[in-house]
């Protein structure tokens, strides 16, 4: 019996491994997710406080309570929340849980990405020129930032996804990108320790998906190319990357796993890179936890890496051997986050009106939406994952551009307009990307063009006025009429609902 | 019904009429005749002159918005004689006013009243779905007032902040 | 530009294969399919006459008009109505305008059951015991019968899919199965000419899937195994087979190449064999089309049949070498059909008012349903087609029975529970399958089991009951007082919708 | 409230009763506090006691039809008191109606009335879905009436025979 101590798609996504493993499981939820997929797919729910994280999925002795309640054998953390603090799998031990994930020793070694950064440069892994820990004086991280040369990066010691980063191009920027990143640390991970690292101009950001047993048995799953970002956080993820061959893959997969075992790592973990322009990679940092993109690597390799993680757990070795990790076709994955990206990328949460999810041919989608689901504003505003798979970089793309234009989310705005413009943007299907992509190219936030749109647009809300004001002149009558049914006559045949 | 509607700041002249179970539309004098179902959620399917478009329209404050695949049209319709009225109240450069465009909590807000604001300017941050969004001034002049404070919640819609305009 | 003459799932499934290769396309419709998916989706629609069939989607010269009208350069058939009927392509060649299918002669020859097994035999390719075509002459048909030896199998020379079909035991029983056999045939096909074949007792179905350009070039797709069956009709597919090894399917399938060459094959075709306790193979007919199970081909061979069909249509060479087809885990369909199985399968039409398709890890969903829709009364009862894909047939299984939990259609009975139990079956996870399957376990009819289901049944019911009466109250109390809100006061925090 | 539900041919009592916004259900004297939200279409997620349980309810014509996951239980609640007049009524062998499952057309008819059937064999055939059905007895007896004719539509629910009980 699993507890899933986290929420939304992720949550869903593990549970749906461990029933078709015949395990089951135990949801935890806030006051804001009572009504949550997660909480409906579950076979056992526990509640575990308020609706802000850090009084709910944030807080351990309510999940090893719930734990204990519910008599769970091991805990899965999912991604964000709890999943790279070492405090948990601690706990776990200390309780006789299970943790689904790495021991808290490389996580811990991990997530101080000062010490990561350490142990990969002794491992021999390629890192970029870096400082240590910034200490609160200004000057201090002046002179650091000097020396290692602008442009320079911010990032949070402790942290990941994007939060606590900044960029600092110019000197005078520095004091307020530093408190800024400070503040973010600090909300996002309570810890607001910070360091900087060259920051490479147009890199590409790819990463080594592994799986370890900590029996010394470890393998790569080939990479993921993550450039298509904003702020940090990534919107469109692909395996295999477009500018990785094989000689390369079997490179980078080489130096992954050295680092996992420079880590002392077991169960699913990444190690990002960054490539630059003359195709050297360096590392970035170990994520100690499943990704949010990992159903790329599921799709062109085949394994469920959230079933590897509970075999793994449940002491079982790996039995993955390098050689059967194939690489089959393309794949491609769009966050679809309820944000606005005409408008900065301003969150919008709401109540979903009317949903329609893509499927078909070559189509995977996780969500946790449902219609009549109020999204939380207290979480993160991934709705959904759509992943399409084709047999090679080309079908993948048309397929997603067609499940996309499937896809329908009434009720709240969503990227989906964004990914497909990307989608359809020549230097992107060149696979000519970078993490400054969406910067670089702003004409990708304006609206989506469509000539069929175009020409039924104004016709279309026309009707759907004239209907408004019919169904309103018909419920005026019905009312008068005593609550019965109404003297207006539809036509014949154009009105069956 | 007659109408103007407007659409990506164009204006068309729209004539809707219902005829034999079909709608008849004339937009700027062209006339097409639609064969429409209204099925789940916003869902219309439309059939014109054999082509199909298979849209959603949703009544939002702002107007009707058409989508179509992954597009989306705002489209506002107006009586022309109601129209005009409200165009000779909206003309003209008077305060501005920053309203928030999602409900949040306020983590800071950087400026003061009477202080002078470039265009894009951050004013405050609010925080909403763990991310923290900076709020910038739609134009440059000098901030009237500031109708929130740090550390408290604001629903969508509610009044952040009025500019008085200004040539900075 | 392409006409999809066709209706439900298989013409979404084929405008899908259209927009992902950017190819406009073209729907028709009768006047029960109005509202239906595969009019929303694609970019034209045309009516083609009234409900029944044989008035719309069975009338060659209203597709070939549609077809003109709308400037359609080629016309995709799908499966059923007009799919193995040789005059359609002859009707296209006639009115230059691209079948996407086989030429009108290997049609012909196929579909006439009787021929196809003489030009098999020709071949090469082993064929059962079976008559010429049946005189109308009753005593004929007996004498036929016995010196096959009883049981013996009534097969629609022009047809397929089960209709027309009956298997006779006894010599009694071969006058009224005769007269059954006959009409079905009629109004199925319209063509009652039958034969007879020789039945083979607990034989498995297993087809092959090839591709053939027409200059020559053939491959194998690999098999499907189709033994769950009810009355004729294929229930659960799956690839591959859990009995035929790489040595077997390299000689199968080299039987399946041979064969259509033989009948001169082009397109996408099926070898359908009969495979005996001994392990023999027999060759059982060519389905000259697409089949409604080709989704599981496509999910372990990574190709899209409806896009080669597309491709060797507009004469590409078939650019698919043999030994790049390569079987990647298992795949399973479960067909969800509007019928109950607990009152003999029988129809049960009505409007969808809820649904909850299934999706995650390993699921391809092909449904042409949604709230709202109405399923006509006229057609084939298939609501959609549900494909689970697997490292190996246990995960393939496992996924397939959580998505048959997450899947909800409510408004119309459906054969879930049904698959539900197969897939639990023992001897269906042993692969210990066979064409009588169903017959001979009728507790697969019965329903499911489910202890939860049994312990909060009576209490959901009851609490479901409570609250109507409740709403009808808090109704009765807000007319009675003009309309407005009733005075009634939810409890805090229970009722959020 | 109090009410007699009958599950798979078993009988339970179960009362019903709203408390602090939860309801309170027992069943057979086992008493459950429920947490209950009614969802999407017909979903209702209900907690107890720890367990989750994400069932739908359909009101059908002969009960409550609960689903959970692929399974269903059809589940009729009755009151008692009017539940015992009912059963008065219809107990004992009366005449047997068939009526048709679905709609469809009746494609032949193969027995008379007057005619003697054993149980399971087939009094008509009804074409729906492209699949023709045959009706069959639901016991022996001998066929009192035929309401239908062959090449007529029927609709769900319409009486096509009816057969009078006998030993055969």
């Amino acid at each position: 019996k699993i507890l899933v101590a986290n929420r939304g798609e992720i949550a869903v996504r593990i549970i749906r491994a461990c029933h078709e493993m015949g395990i089951r499981t135990v949801a935890v939820y806030s006051e804001a997710d009572r009504e949550a997929l997660h909480v409906r797919y579950a076979h056992e729910a526990l509640p575990i406080g308020p609706a802000p994280a850090r009084d709910s999925y944030l807080r351990i002795e309510r999940i090893l309570d719930a734990a204990r309640r519910s008599g769970a054998e091991a805990v899965h953390p999912g991604y964000g929340f709890l999943a790279e603090n070492p405090a948990l799998p601690r706990a776990c031990r200390d309780a006789g849980l299970v943790f689904i994930g790495p021991p808290a020793e490389a996580m811990e070694a991990m997530g101080d990405k000062v010490r990561a950064r350490a142990i990969m440069e002794a491992a021999g892994v390629p890192v970029l020129p870096g400082s240590p820990p910034l200490p609160p004086d200004p000057e201090v991280v002046r002179g650091w930032a000097s020396s290692i040369g602008y442009p320079v990066l911010l990032k949070a010691a402790a942290g990941g996804g994007g939060r606590g980063m900044r960029i600092v191009r110019r000197e005078e920027e520095l004091p307020s990108l530093l408190a800024q990143a400070r503040g973010e640390a600090a909300s996002a991970f309570g810890n607001d320790r910070l360091f900087l690292e060259k920051y490479l101009e147009r890199p590409r950001h790819i990463e080594v998906q592994v799986l370890a047993d900590g029996d010394g048995r470890a393998v790569h799953l080939g990479e993921r190319e993550c450039s298509i970002q904003r702020r940090h956080q990534k919107l469109v993820e692909e395996s295999p990357s477009p500018v990785v061959d094989e000689a390369t893959r079997e490179r980078i997969g080489e130096i992954a796993v050295r680092a996992a075992r420079a880590a002392g790592y077991s169960s699913a973990g990444t190690v990002e890179m960054l490539r630059d322009a003359s195709g050297a990679f360096y590392f970035m940092e170990m994520n100690t936890r499943l990704q949010v993109e990992h159903p790329v690597t599921e799709m062109v390799t085949g394994v469920d890496l959230v079933k590897a993680m509970i075999e793994i757990a449940a002491g079982a070795p790996l039995q993955l051997e390098q050689e059967n990790v194939v690489l089959r076709g393309h794949a491609i994955e769009c966050r679809i986050v309820a944000e606005d990206p005409a408008r900065g990328f301003l969150p919008s949460p709401g109540t979903i009106r009317g949903l329609r999810v893509p499927s078909g041919p070559g189509i995977r989608y996780d969500g946790a939406s449902y219609v009549g689901y109020t999204i939380p504003l207290e979480y993160d505003p991934l709705l959904s994952k759509v992943v399409a798979w084709g047999r090679d970089r080309a079908e993948a793309i048309a397929r997603m551009a067609r499940a996309l234009d499937e896809y329908r989310v009434d009720g709240v705005v969503t990227c989906v307009p964004l990914h497909r413009k990307v989608l359809a943007h020549p230097r992107f299907v060149a696979g000519d990307i970078h993490t400054g992509f969406l910067e670089e190219h702003p004409e990708l936030l304006e609206p989506l063009e469509d000539p069929w749109l175009d020409e039924i647009a104004v016709a279309a809300a026309a009707v759907a006025h004239l209907r408004a004001l019919e169904a309103r002149s018909v419920q005026g009558e019905g009312s008068s009429s005593g609550g019965g049914r109404s003297a207006w006559k539809w036509p014949a045949g154009g009105w069956k609902r | 019904m007659k109408l103007e509607a407007t659409l990506g700041g164009r204006s068309h002249e729209v004539i809707t009429e219902r005829r034999e179970g079909r709608y008849v539309v004339v937009v700027d004098g062209v006339e097409r005749v639609l064969d429409v179902r209204k099925l789940e959620g916003d869902f219309y399917s439309i059939l014109a002159g054999g082509r199909s478009y298979e849209v959603s329209v949703e009544r939002t404050k702002e107007g009707y918005e058409v989508r179509h695949g992954a597009a989306s049209r705002l489209v506002r319709l107006s009586d022309p004689t109601r129209k005009a009225r409200e165009e000779l109240l909206s003309r003209g450069g008077g305060p501005e006013r920053v309203v928030a465009s999602m409900p949040g909590k306020v983590v800071r807000v950087l400026v003061s009243p009477g202080e002078r604001v470039e265009a894009g300017q951050g004013l405050l941050v609010i925080e909403a779905m763990k991310m923290e969004n900076e709020i910038a001034a739609p134009r440059a002049g000098a901030v009237t007032s500031i109708h929130v404070e740090a550390g408290l919640p604001v629903e969508a819609g509610a009044l952040l902040a009025v500019i008085a305009p200004g040539q900075g």
